[in-house]
């Protein structure tokens, strides 16, 4: 069977691919395309390391088909920084340790940048919801939450200077 | 070598005519349950036939009153119809208790709905409201009540071709109020042990003159449990009301013990959350009673 | 000396938890132990801590000649 | 005992900078496991036993290796036959046959699950197929699953190898009482007839899973002249090498092991899987191979914990005070023999003083996949039946349970179980502390309890080898043979900035390859901080030396005459008394003074201590749907000295989440058929974000006087007590004492209403 083409823009930059009709675009992203930020913890969407941005919502990478990325806009955990110079996001999860083994991080800095810009003040409760489909299983997430708590008063601080 | 073939038509027609040509050809909504199934080798259809592309098909459109929702709407579009979380929100609350914000962004009601899971948490909350399904098929549209839909797990009613195009959402009545309540040993990322929704009208007493009650995962399908709403009708939902709205509840269960739960567990909580649901649904008929 | 055999290893191995032997350090206990019991050497490796008068010595050459007693106990690991 | 390190004044220890690794990770730029790829490589794909237990008849092989851009088919044949031989490898003692028959069975499939074949392919999904060519013809046999079947009269045995050890006279018949490990002393049965109050109890727990989110996974590049490379993530590269080559029979030096970022291993990656046979698939097709699991396969083929079935007795005189002790248990081995009943034995009863103690732990064989260490493996287990017991006790003497603890807490001089004396323990001063936390004299709501649990693990220190040089500039390199899993480069780079008195970011850690480093241990055992790091320092405090030595070379002073200050080199005798050399000066010009500055410590670690810890959970209980809620949770641990206190916190917090996790939802759960009916995250429920609330991390500082600066292992006490915690939690807020792990929502509810 022949393979189809899709022209999409991932991070900012149009890419086109080939692809199996039933690839995920995690596969594609990692094995064709070479971004490996996105992980595959489960390949099932109860996991959340594999998550991006689809047309600016967030989603399993591993449960969209490769061929449905045609004509849409994809941003992973490798566009999050921009340069050298970190996202808040990921600021705070170094400066709160909120990452140990690091394999789920990527998930959860798409996942909470995502919050974060659409919540800028979010609750406790609110950020363990939201952040409910990324499974961590070294931090108990304390760390995580901090962290992201932290990050979303350092961004309120940036869109409001004294 | 992947035998499976991905179309992405443009119309309806288009759509069911490749549903029409390969029996085992499946239509893609949001792909969190068919993705799923397609990867453990549990399904292997000859085409999946993405909706997404088709007009009109993702998105809340208001009909008079009424709603009309896209067969390919993710269910985290409902929470955002202001209008719709206003009008039926145990039936929006249902569909955004599904997975996580991630699988919410794909999944759709729709889906939820043809999966033919006795488990799925927005079937019961579509069910109580009364929701229709519209249907396109070789022979064009028709309509069937949501709850005609699954037959068994896993199997729908719908003929070769056939899928679902919209679910409506009739107004919500006066002195109307829906409510779904699940239970899962986790707070989110779960698959519904029981889930119960109900949908009730009061009069200005307070009085039920309508109550239509739906379980999940209490039977090979989910059920709309007639004698549960009638135990309602006529009352003010006192304790007697709602013994005999458990107890209706209760009877009409008949679970399997699996891997998420007891028969007995389940018949128990069908009756707890039923009733919890009913109170929460009768609160939300008061407040705009 | 007094050589304390824990389990499984006194069962296991020399049908009794109390030895007296005068071994100069632990590689020759090793050596007096699987000529008792053919195998204990193979395993002691993997599987067998000594403690010397009360303290956990893995360190086999240490000169055993003021020691009151060594005991023969399992390995325990980690994750 | 040595003056207390602690009195000094730190520079780093103590302090929480960014990890080294950090950026990487944060960036999705950290390479793990399965996002390695070589040139030209294949990917592989493993056939697994859909039988719980079956006899392998025949592999036909012939279409599968007949599909075009198949390279490479593998069967149990194809790995050589070898002596039985008992290696150490890290988290115990495995033979090295069993090993090799779990990585690709012969003969037998044990489980559901248990690899029969493998294939190499031009791509993921031709390898795939290839795998439904394969034609097995199996021999299905009765199998067992539960322990107490598994050793009933009749059952059916797994392997006539096996007789259980440690039982006198020698069994004659093979049995699936893999091994038999009894300790005690004093007579148990009088205590207990004369005690004032007993309790009695059998307790229960299902198979858990490690849980780590990244799957195994590895590439190996096999060549004709009999040398290898290996990528792989793993807790110990070196135990990759050693068991790799045993398992091939083949010198450890021509494989290369290099170690990519671990995923989460929690004891579940000491061993090998995927390694000798994607050796071989590379070494058949001649190209570089990839063998990665799904989630499916990890949860089907890699190591649980151990379920278990414990009874415990326990008796005390009326003041409360300990006076026997009768626990008996039986853990799974799963399918070959594993070593978590003499831990389990070591960590039941051993943090409380007591005259007359009986502690009897039985490995039982069964069909299900060979169990595997798990943070404090074979510790949880038994502790959830005692600290549970403990609790009853409390409340039938009247006595509040952190008291009755406090009035038995065994301290430095004690003895262990095994009769050896404890050393300069914490348990005493975790108890006070939780004590005197705010959390224990807090308001409860409405259907809330609160509950308290101790335990205890113990630890290790082991063979680690570490290199610090510096560079010309003088900024220091730290290489170990360490897998770093939560932050221990961090840790490794702060002891070496410590001993040289320069700023953090002088000094570099990275986990260098087995071709590049001496052997080191596995990551586990909670020994990295405390074994790794006392190299570190023994590697570091010689580079100081050796600075110091060239510095004084340079001046020409005798060594004496110079010193060490503040990240340099003072003189302090001659001409350049008063000046000072960096180390930048000194190893710019190190090759006109004797060479590179380098440092390599190999050690053998003693000296480690266990670590104690006491949990304190509240929770909330629905009466109607039995659904339990934590509401607060705090963790009090004795850690010696916390290097890196953020690190420290998180391995406390993770392993509190872990053993709620363990506690309240997750379990294997198998089928009338013998199969895993919940193979995935959906079904075997970890905690989520939302379950959880913030965990309070208390860290007790009792230096452990055998280390430079005081450390103890720290990562997997944390998992001991939480099943017991979150147990007497529920029974203070219902009434109701639950036995039986996990305690799910419909557990508790049959509990809440025993009627139906």
């Amino acid at each position: 069977m022949s393979k189809i083409r899709v022209s999409t823009t991932v991070n900012g930059d149009h890419a086109e691919f080939l692809c199996e009709s039933t690839s995920s675009l995690l596969d594609v992203l990692r094995d064709t395309m070479g971004l490996t930020g996105s992980k595959e913890g489960c390949g099932s969407g109860d996991c959340g390391a594999c998550t991006i941005m689809l047309d600016g919502e967030m989603v399993c990478s591993c449960l969209v088909l490769a061929p449905e990325a045609e004509g849409r806009t994809v941003a992973t955990i490798e566009g999050v920084a921009e340069g050298s110079v970190l996202h808040p996001v990921q600021q705070k999860f170094l400066e709160h340790a909120a990452l140990q083994c690091g394999f789920c991080t990527p998930g959860f800095i798409v996942a909470a940048k995502a919050l974060l810009d659409r919540n800028p003040n979010p609750t406790e409760a609110e950020v363990r919801y939201w952040l409910a489909g990324n499974l961590c299983r070294c931090t108990g997430y304390d760390k995580i939450v901090r962290a992201v708590m932290a990050a979303a008063a350092d961004l309120r601080q940036e869109r409001t200077p004294a | 070598m992947s035998s499976t073939v991905y179309h992405a038509p443009g119309t309806v027609e288009d759509a069911v005519a490749l549903l029409s040509a390969d029996p085992t050809a499946r239509p893609l909504g949001g792909g969190t349950d068919l993705i799923v199934q397609m990867r453990s080798g549990r399904l292997s259809p000859g085409a999946v036939i993405d909706l997404k592309r088709i007009e009109g098909m993702s998105g809340v459109r208001r009909v008079g009153d009424a709603f009309a929702i896209g067969a390919a709407t993710p269910c985290t579009a409902l929470k955002a119809n202001a209008g719709l979380a206003a009008a039926w929100p145990g039936v929006v609350e249902a569909a955004n208790l599904i997975g996580s914000v991630q699988v919410r962004n794909r999944a759709t009601m729709a889906g939820n709905l043809c999966n033919a899971s006795p488990a799925a948490d927005s079937v019961p909350a579509l069910v109580a409201a009364g929701a229709v399904c519209v249907i396109a098929g070789p022979s064009g549209l028709r309509e069937a009540p949501v709850e005609a839909i699954p037959v068994s797990p896993g199997k729908t009613s719908l003929a070769p071709g056939e899928f679902v195009v919209e679910i409506r959402l009739p107004p919500r009545p006066a002195g109307g109020g829906d409510a779904y309540l699940r239970a899962t040993p986790r707070t989110e990322m779960d698959i519904a042990v029981v889930g119960a929704g109900v949908s009730l009208v009061l009069d200005g007493e307070g009085t039920c003159t309508a109550a239509r009650v739906a379980l999940g995962a209490v039977g090979p399908t989910v059920v709309l449990v007639e004698e549960a709403g009638a135990a309602l009708v006529g009352t003010k939902l006192g304790d007697d009301a709602l013994a005999a709205l458990s107890q209706a509840v209760q009877a009409a269960s008949h679970p399997i013990d699996d891997k998420r739960g007891t028969v007995s567990y389940r018949k128990a909580m069908a009756g707890v959350l039923a009733r919890r649901a009913a109170l929460i649904a009768a609160s939300r008929a008061g407040a705009k009673a | 000396m007094r050589i304390v055999v824990m389990a499984p290893f006194d069962k296991e191995f020399f049908g009794t938890g109390r030895l007296d032997l005068a071994p100069r350090n632990l590689f020759d206990l090793v050596g007096k132990l699987d000529a008792l019991a053919p195998g204990f050497a193979a395993i002691a490796q993997p599987r067998v801590h000594f403690a010397v008068d009360g303290v956990l010595e893995t360190d086999w050459t240490r000169p055993l000649a003021e020691a009151a007693e060594v005991i023969v106990l399992p390995r325990v690991g980690g994750g | 005992m040595n003056a207390p390190e602690q009195m000094k004044q730190f520079r780093h220890i103590g302090t929480r900078p960014i990890r080294p690794d950090g950026v990487d990770k944060v960036t999705g730029k950290a390479l793990y496991s399965p996002d390695f790829k070589a040139p030209g490589m294949l990917w592989g794909a493993i056939l697994r036993s859909p039988h719980p237990h079956a006899r392998i008849l025949s592999i036909d092989t012939k279409k599968a290796e007949a599909l075009p851009g198949v390279k490479a088919v593998a069967t149990g044949k194809d790995l050589p036959t070898l002596e039985s031989l008992v290696m150490h490898v890290g988290e115990g003692a495995s033979d090295i046959v069993d090993i090799s028959h779990n990585c690709l069975a012969l003969g037998k499939a044990l489980y559901e699950g248990h690899a029969v074949a493998a294939v190499a392919a031009t791509s993921p999904e031709i390898a795939r197929e290839a795998l439904g060519l394969i034609a097995v013809e199996y021999e299905e046999l009765p199998f067992v699953l539960g322990l107490e079947e598994a050793l009933a009269e009749g059952a059916p045995v797994l392997h006539d190898t096996v007789f259980t050890k440690g039982v006198d006279p020698k069994p004659d018949k093979p049995s699936n009482a893999a091994m038999r490990v009894e300790m005690g002393k004093g007579d148990v049965e009088g205590a207990l007839a004369s005690a004032a109050a007993t309790v009695s109890g059998r307790y229960t727990l299902e198979p858990v899973h490690q849980g780590y989110i990244e799957p195994h996974a590895c590439v190996a590049s096999w060549n004709g002249d009999g040398q290898a490379q290996i990528w792989t993530s793993s807790q110990g590269h070196f135990a990759v090498r050693s068991l790799t080559a045993s398992v091939l029979a083949i010198p450890q030096a021509d494989i290369r092991v290099t170690p990519l970022e671990i995923g989460g291993g929690f004891g579940g990656k000491t061993t090998i899987y995927l390694e000798p046979v994607a050796m071989v698939l590379s070494k058949k097709s001649g190209r570089p191979v990839r063998l990665a699991m799904t989630r499916e396969e990890v949860f089907r083929a890699t190591g649980p914990a151990p379920g278990a079935v414990i009874d415990v007795r326990l008796g005390a005189d009326a003041d409360g005070a300990l006076v026997a002790a009768d626990v008996q248990f039986l853990y799974h081995s799963g399918a070959f023999t594993a070593n978590d009943a003499g831990a389990g034995v070591s960590s039941a009863i051993g943090h409380y003083r007591i005259a007359n103690t009986r502690v009897v732990g039985t490995e039982v064989l069964c069909n299900r996949p060979a169990a595997k260490a798990y943070r404090a493996p074979g510790a949880p287990q038994v502790n959830f039946a005692v600290e549970s017991a403990m609790d009853e006790l409390a409340g039938k003497l009247g006595i509040d349970p952190l008291d009755l603890r406090l009035k038995n807490a065994a301290a430095e001089g004690d003895p262990q179980t095994s009769g050896l004396p404890w050393g300069r323990i914490g348990y005493v001063e975790c108890l006070e502390a939780a004590k005197a936390h705010p959390h224990w004299s807090a308001p409860l709501g409405a259907h809330q309890g609160r509950g308290v649990a101790g335990g205890y693990w113990g630890n290790y220190g082991g063979p680690s080898t570490v290199n610090v040089s510096v560079a010309e500039d003088g900024t220091i390199t730290v290489a170990t043979g360490s897998p770093d899993i939560g932050g221990s480069r961090a840790s490794m780079a702060i002891m070496a900035a410590e001993v040289l008195d320069v700023p953090y970011e002088q000094v570099r850690a990275v986990v260098a390859d087995t071709a590049s480093i001496g052997v080191s241990m596995v990551t586990g055992g909670s020994r990295t901080t405390f074994a790794t790091g006392m190299a570190t320092v023994q590697a570091a405090e010689e580079v100081k030396r050796l600075l110091c030595e060239r510095a004084a070379r340079m001046w020409g002073v005798p060594a004496d005459q110079v010193e060490w200050r503040s990240g340099a080199v003072a003189c302090l005798a001659g001409e350049a008394q008063g000046q000072t050399l960096s180390a930048a000066a000194i190893a710019g010009r190190s090759f006109h003074s004797g060479g590179p500055i380098a440092a390599v410590a190999a050690l053998s670690a003693q000296g480690w201590l266990p670590g104690f810890g006491v949990h304190i959970c509240d929770t909330e209980v629905d009466p109607e749907t039995g659904h339990v809620r934590i509401v607060r949770y705090t963790a009090v641990q004795d850690v010696g000295t916390a290097i890196h206190p953020d690190y420290v916190e998180g391995q406390i917090q993770g392993g509190a989440a872990q053993g709620i996790g363990w506690a309240l939802n997750e379990a294997y759960i198998y089928g009338e058929n013998g199969k895993l009916d919940n193979a995935g995250f959906l079904d075997y429920r970890m905690p989520v974000a939302s379950d959880l609330p913030m965990i309070e991390a208390v860290m007790v500082e009792v230096p452990n006087p055998a280390h430079p600066y005081g450390v103890k292992g720290v990562g997997e006490v944390p998992i001991v007590p939480p099943l017991a915690a979150v147990a007497n939690a529920i029974h203070a807020a219902t009434g109701a004492r639950l036995k039986d792990l996990p305690m799910a929502p419909d557990r508790v509810y049959a509990a809440l209403h025993p009627q139906g």
